[in-house]
């Protein structure tokens, strides 16, 4: 820490856990870094495709893609609106899910005890392996995509509410159960709030899960959807279209990230971090 | 009832110690293995019945017995292309946490570094590795390399936000005795954010001890001639679900032992998380 | 009326080869045989031999080999139509590679996708070439950019009007190998249902309806193979399809769609010897363990009460 | 003295603790004896170290003792607390960091099922006892060191608890605060009669609010000696002027340094007592 | 007194500091001054709350003063903390939760960057000094408040810093401990030169600490008083027994509590003093 930003810089440290951190009210300083270099990576990007360094049949040009923007735009939305409701419903379900057996697991020994092995195990299964199995349970379309979904997305916040509900100090446990809290109480009043960075954090990684694993099961077991899309643009070598949806699919996985963040600065003020993005 | 005097770790994981010393476990708390053991057996148990009942067809799903059938005929097969598999995945994970880590420290002490490169880092989240794959060989060729990489996009991600978040967990109070005594950033970062971060840095090597084997799977499963993804994509091409199950039993175990190392490093490494609670009920 | 209810999973995305089902649905061919069809598309990941297997669908349409695979591990199924004669699968060469006739391979680069890896195996020992010399490398379910990029001289498996045309497209001009002239034919998308629904009287009949209906929309396809590529691409069933390659893949499939065979029986006519070809293919490929007698799956039963138009 | 008609008092009968850590053991504890009967009050004076703090936290059921047994209002401290017969102030006047001071000192009552209308009025009343008005929205890192610990009294006297077991209470306050909180707890001992168990270091201190002194000597901690303070419970503060006061402080004083020092608490035995 | 030929003592000129917290704004400190010569004693006594840890906190460049200066040793809080001329205690004994006690005292001189050998020695030493020999290898969760505090006090001392400010070192301490530490503080000051600024509760330890003894009055905080305490640095315990202390006591309780109170601390306003 440079001896120039003197005491405030002592000030900021505090802040960054126990505190609520000065809010940067300019959002073109939190928007115009990223947007710089967005841009200047695109424009990196026309210069290698121009000069052949990045041949067209692995990435086109971007003005190719942006056409492909143009005139495609009915069929990316179409898709793109399929992914996004099962990767929404797949990040609320699995998330939700592992929030509650997190709990369950972490005040009730026996359930714990009994299916905790399982709760690892189910992730360290390929989903691969699953899929066709999901595909004919639930049919094609859009259930098994959301329930793969829901299994990839599950863990992140399963482990780290495991860990977050655990996470609270002893001394706040100590003073609960003098103050005769029942499990509940001990839920609500510490170990909740105590969990939210944890839970945060998670929401973050499975975010990008999201929708990462619902094209990959789009790829498996669905005829719509921007996996469906992908795949079907590769087995006809439209690289324009292929690279406009994988675009579409980053840009949305930035708005579900968005969107945690904006949640843990509501939920969460007092350790929110400022411009986490 | 007040505190057990024994220590039991605090944190859930802990108290279950993976696949490590079962032994010890079985002797302290028996329930924590005989209760996942009996879990097992009724699973299996149905899953034989249903097999055996003929509802399910053997071109999905094998019967448990056909599966230990497998091993028997084509274990030597499946242990090589495991041994792969476990390769790169390991490779993945170890330069994928520590890139990860990299980042999360990069990040810290550069705000535009964060600002540009994480909504980016996010976005390469979503960039399904089918459509990638092409150029991956292209660039990599088609040995461990391009598996690795996979591996390596897949496990960073966990690791950047949980070491982020874990970097800026550490408690006020600490980071001023440290301002006080004129730190430097890097002893800051050894002495306080590094131990602080922990528990976090410890969730994310949990996540991507599973992640990893998985992402090597699914980059083998594109295009590989070895590995158990190999495996599975050639004998599912020919229905032969045993052998497919087995590949993927290997690859769960493998993966559940990376798991388990991971918790024994965590009760090693970071010994005063476990203090212990009151047990209230 | 009471419409009776069958479904069908395509051999893959929905394209010109699909053309049957899919013209019937929309032209309600199906309908007026008092059938309610759903036609459930594939491609990449799906697997119509398991889901015929597990019930998820009543008709599926699929590869020999596959089929017969599904045989060996325990399925029952009954082929009863198949819409090519001649196999679409082949290699595709780079023209500048110089491979010209199968031993040109050796010394060459080879891209193989993982599940045709033991047919290309077999096509090597089948065509005198010598595996050693030929250096390969496994691709993606979708490469072509190997191809392009020049990585690779020849690649397996492709289908002779799909991916050949791509990659011309592309700017390699290429040469393309169909495996059905190196002793590896098959009757691919050939149609199966699980040997139970064969043996129900009640459901026989409906197979019978329904082949006739797609019949019924292939003597349009025959009539104009440059309409049916037309209707593929403007009805939306895939996005992405180009209709200068679907128009070229029409003509081209109805090459393959037709012969001797079906001169003399009708189109989409089993024929036993390209399965007991494939059925031995498959065999000494190692996908099936034991060498299967495809007779007892084959039935011309369906196509017999059909009596498809000679062609 | 200040016994009632109640079941009971708190009750230490040869207690013993052992922490074990890792590879070591410390015996905080051994054959540790009290009873203070119900209604009276008691206070714990100690070296630093000597296992007061662990007495209370046995009493409030936060660790077992590992020999002997220790009564609340003559049941285990674990029924005692399901009973929530007492309250703790610890040490550490814990606060959670995400609760406004209002919040934190509700939480006793919050956690009892009391309404929010009651326990908002009974903490507003117990902050503004304790001189933390105009605070009560602020959180826990907005306060001084003396505030929070304050704050966590009041949490205690919300509960108006049968047996408050203070660990240290006034230690981080001025004398002021500190003189004015004694007769603030004096005032609401007598009002619920409640028995009172105090850990503090301040030996005028434990006098002007006890019955009963009790000295722990350390490692091993245990009680070596009791002084009974015969002030009854109408106290003022003119009862540092009684001559029995100076008799109890040189007392107490000797019991904690040993005989040469009961003038002051000057002579205990350390090397070097003048520097040059 | 104390002064001597290098650069600078503590300085603080004006110094006010208004804490924001979302809607409401809190005056913690409105024109503070006070110089403490090099190689001076100082301590600051005052109401909780009244904003001494505050002024700790700006001499140490946690806090910007949003008004006036502070200077320490000649230069600026930032500039000071640089060179490592201070060392702070502060009144909550941080620890590190991970490191264990011998680490944790070592923390400083680690930082500084001496060797292991070094400050292995130092370190022991000091533990040594503040009685917590044994305790060496244990986590600071399995020692007792006063432990914990008394191994902040020696890791303070490890750094033997030209300036040492601590904010209420001894608070969790029996009188013992207490006096043995601030005569083994003594001893280090002078043997060091340093100076001290002393945040304490204590008036006694106040004078005994001290060439000056500063008061704060609070809401807002300002130094109210100042008390000149002219025993010299030559001290030993029976100063106590000078006349001159008892006056200096009571003054200082004077200057805390109004008027009516120079004789005890006990007159201050508070409505029911006496507890009928
Ligand atoms: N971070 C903060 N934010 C807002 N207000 C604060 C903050 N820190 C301290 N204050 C306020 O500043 C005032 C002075 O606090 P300070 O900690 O300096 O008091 P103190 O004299 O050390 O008291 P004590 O003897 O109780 O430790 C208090 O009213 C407190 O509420
Ligand atoms: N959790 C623990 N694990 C191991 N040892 C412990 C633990 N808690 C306390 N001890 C040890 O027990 C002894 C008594 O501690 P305790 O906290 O009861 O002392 P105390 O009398 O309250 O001291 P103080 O006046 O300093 O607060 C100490 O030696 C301490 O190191
Ligand atoms: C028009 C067309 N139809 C199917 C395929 C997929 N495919 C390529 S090779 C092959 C045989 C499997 O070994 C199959 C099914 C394609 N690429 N193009
Ligand atoms: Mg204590
Ligand atoms: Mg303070």
């Amino acid at each position: 820490m440079s001896s120039l930003s003197l005491a405030d810089a002592g000030a900021t440290e505090r802040s960054e856990s126990a505190r609520t951190r000065p809010q940067i009210n300019v959002p073109l300083g939190l928007i115009l870094p990223p947007a710089l270099f967005v841009i200047a990576l695109v424009g990196l990007w026309a210069v290698l495709s121009a000069t052949g360094v990045i041949p067209r049949y692995i990435l086109p040009a971007p003005d190719a893609i942006l056409n492909e923007f143009i005139r495609n735009y009915p069929v990316l939305t179409k898709h793109a609106l399929a992914t996004m409701g099962e990767a929404v419903a797949g990040f609320l379900i699995g998330n939700i899910v592992a929030v509650v057996m997190a709990i369950l697991f972490s005040y009730s020994g026996l359930l714990k005890d009994a299916f905790y092995p399982f709760a690892l195990i189910s992730r360290a299964i390929p989903i691969i392996a699953f899929t066709p199995l999901l595909v004919i349970v639930l049919g094609r379309g859009q259930p098994p995509v959301i329930a793969v979904v829901s299994i990839a997305v599950y863990f992140p916040a399963f482990l780290n509410m495991m860990r977050g509900l655990a996470s609270a100090d002893v001394d706040y446990h100590e003073m609960l159960h003098t103050l005769s809290a029942s499990r509940w109480q001990r839920l609500r009043i510490v170990d909740w709030p105590a969990s939210l960075p944890y839970l945060f954090a998670a929401l973050k990684v499975s975010a990008s899960i999201a929708f990462i694993s619902a094209l990959v099961a789009e790829w498996i077991g669905a005829n719509q959807g921007l996996g469906y899309l992908v795949v079907i643009s590769s087995q006809y070598f439209k690289l324009p279209t292929l690279w406009a949806a994988i675009i579409v699919a980053a840009v949305l996985t930035l708005l579900l990230l968005a969107i945690v963040v904006i949640l843990e600065r509501l939920l969460h003020r007092w350790t929110a971090t400022a411009a986490e993005l | 009832m007040a505190l057990q005097t024994e220590a039991i770790a605090k944190s859930g994981s802990l108290s279950w110690p993976g696949l490590g010393p079962t032994a010890r476990a079985l002797s302290s708390r028996p329930r924590a293995v005989l209760a996942p053991l009996a879990v097992l057996i009724i699973v299996l148990a149905l899953w034989q019945g249903l097999a055996a009942s003929g509802a399910i067809s053997p071109l999905i799903l094998p019967s448990p017995t056909a599966i230990a059938g497998a091993f028997a005929i084509d274990g030597g097969n499946l242990f090589y292309h495991a041994a792969y598999t476990t390769m790169e995945a390991l490779s993945g994970f170890v330069l994928g946490n520590l890139l990860g880590l990299a980042l999360a420290v990069a990040f810290l002490y550069s705000d535009l570094s964060r600002r540009t490169v994480y909504p980016l880092a996010m976005a390469a989240q979503a960039v399904p590795i089918v459509a990638i794959a092409p150029a991956l060989i292209l660039w990599f060729g088609n040995g461990m390399a391009p598996k690795v990489f996979v591996t390596v996009f897949l496990v960073f991600f966990p690791m950047l936000v949980n070491a982020l978040r874990g970097l800026r967990s550490a408690d006020a109070e600490v980071m001023e005795l440290l301002y006080t005594l004129s730190a430097s950033p890097r002893q800051e970062l050894v002495m306080v954010r590094l131990p602080a971060s922990v528990p976090f840095l410890f969730n994310a090597l949990k996540i991507s001890a599973c992640a990893c084997f998985v992402a090597a799977i699914v980059a083998e499963w594109i295009a590989a001639d070895r590995g158990l993804g190999h495996l599975i994509v050639l004998y599912g091409s020919q229905y032969r679900m045993p052998q497919v199950w087995a590949a993927v039993l290997i690859g769960t175990v493998v993966s559940m032992a990376v798991y388990g190392l991971v918790v024994l490093a965590e009760a090693r490494l970071a010994p005063w998380l476990t203090r212990q609670r009151p047990i209230s009920d | 009326e009471d419409l009776q209810k069958l479904s069908v999973v395509l051999g893959y995305v929905p394209n010109v080869e699909s053309f049957g089902p899919e013209y019937a649905l929309k032209m309600g061919f199906f309908k007026e045989e008092g059938l309610d069809v759903a036609v459930v598309p594939a491609g990449q990941g799906v697997d119509q031999v398991q889901m015929v297997s597990a019930g998820t669908v009543d008709i599926g349409i699929s590869n020999p080999e596959l089929i017969l695979a599904g045989t060996a591990q325990g399925g029952k199924f009954k082929v009863f139509a198949a819409e090519f004669q001649k196999t679409p699968v082949a290699m595709t060469c780079r023209k500048d590679s110089g491979v010209e006739k199968a031993k040109d391979l050796e010394g060459k680069r080879l891209g193989i996708k993982t599940p045709a890896k033991p047919f290309a195996d077999l096509f090597m020992s089948k065509n005198g070439i010598d595996p050693t010399k030929v250096e390969t490398t496994t691709i993606g379910p979708n490469d072509i950019s190997v191809l392009i990029a020049g990585r690779i001289d020849c690649e397996v498996t492709t289908f002779a009007f799909n991916e050949p045309r791509l990659i011309e497209a592309a700017g390699v001009p290429v040469n393309v190998f169909s495996f059905g002239e190196f002793g590896l034919n098959s009757q691919n998308d050939s149609y199966f249902v699980q040997e139970s629904f064969f043996n129900d009287p009640a459901k026989k009949e409906l197979l019978v309806k329904y082949l006739r209906a797609e019949i019924k929309a292939w003597e349009a396809f025959f009539k104009d193979p440059d309409a049916a590529a037309k209707f593929m691409v403007d009805g939306g069933f895939t996005d992405g399809l180009d209709i200068d390659q679907q128009t070229y893949q029409a003509q081209k499939q109805a090459l393959y769609m037709k012969d001797a065979l079906t001169a003399e029986k009708g189109i989409f006519w089993i024929n036993p010897k390209t399965w007991a070809e494939t059925a031995e293919n498959t065999f000494l490929s190692k996908v099936t363990d034991t060498k299967i007698d495809p007779t007892p799956l084959l039935t011309t039963e369906i196509l017999e009460k059909v009596a498809p138009p000679k062609m | 003295m200040g016994s009632s008609s109640r079941s009971g008092g708190l009750t230490i009968r040869d207690v013993g603790m052992v922490y074990r850590r890792r590879d070591q053991v410390t015996t905080a504890l051994t054959g540790c004896t009290l009873d203070i009967p119900e209604g009276g009050w008691a206070s714990l004076i100690g070296a630093s170290g000597c296992g007061k703090s662990t007495l209370l936290r046995i009493l409030a059921d936060i660790v077992k003792p590992t020999s002997g047994v220790a009564l609340v209002g003559g049941v285990s401290p674990a029924e005692a607390r399901s009973a929530r017969t007492f309250a703790l102030v610890s040490q550490q006047s814990t606060m959670l960091p995400w609760r406004k001071i209002l919040a934190n000192v509700e939480l006793g009552l919050e956690v009892a099922g009391v309404d929010k209308a009651a326990r908002r009025r009974s903490a507003e009343e117990a902050i503004e006892l304790v001189g933390l008005k105009g605070f009560e929205q602020a959180f826990p890192s907005e306060l001084s060191g003396g505030m929070r610990q304050r704050a966590a009294i009041a949490r205690a006297l919300t509960l108006k608890p049968r047996f408050l077991l203070m660990d240290e209470p006034f230690g981080a306050l001025d004398e002021i605060t500190r003189e004015k909180l004694n007769f603030e707890l004096l005032r609401i001992l007598k009002e619920t009669s409640a028995t009172l168990l105090l850990v503090t270091h301040s030996i005028s201190e434990a006098i002007i609010l006890s019955d009963t002194v009790a000295v722990m000597s350390p490692r091993p901690g245990r009680i070596s000696h009791r002084v009974e303070i015969g002030f009854g419970h109408d106290r003022t503060n003119a009862m540092r002027d009684d001559p029995a006061f100076g008799a109890y402080e040189a007392e107490l004083r000797h019991a904690l340094h040993g005989p040469a020092s009961s003038a002051r608490p000057a002579s205990h035995p350390i090397p070097a007592f003048a520097i040059h």
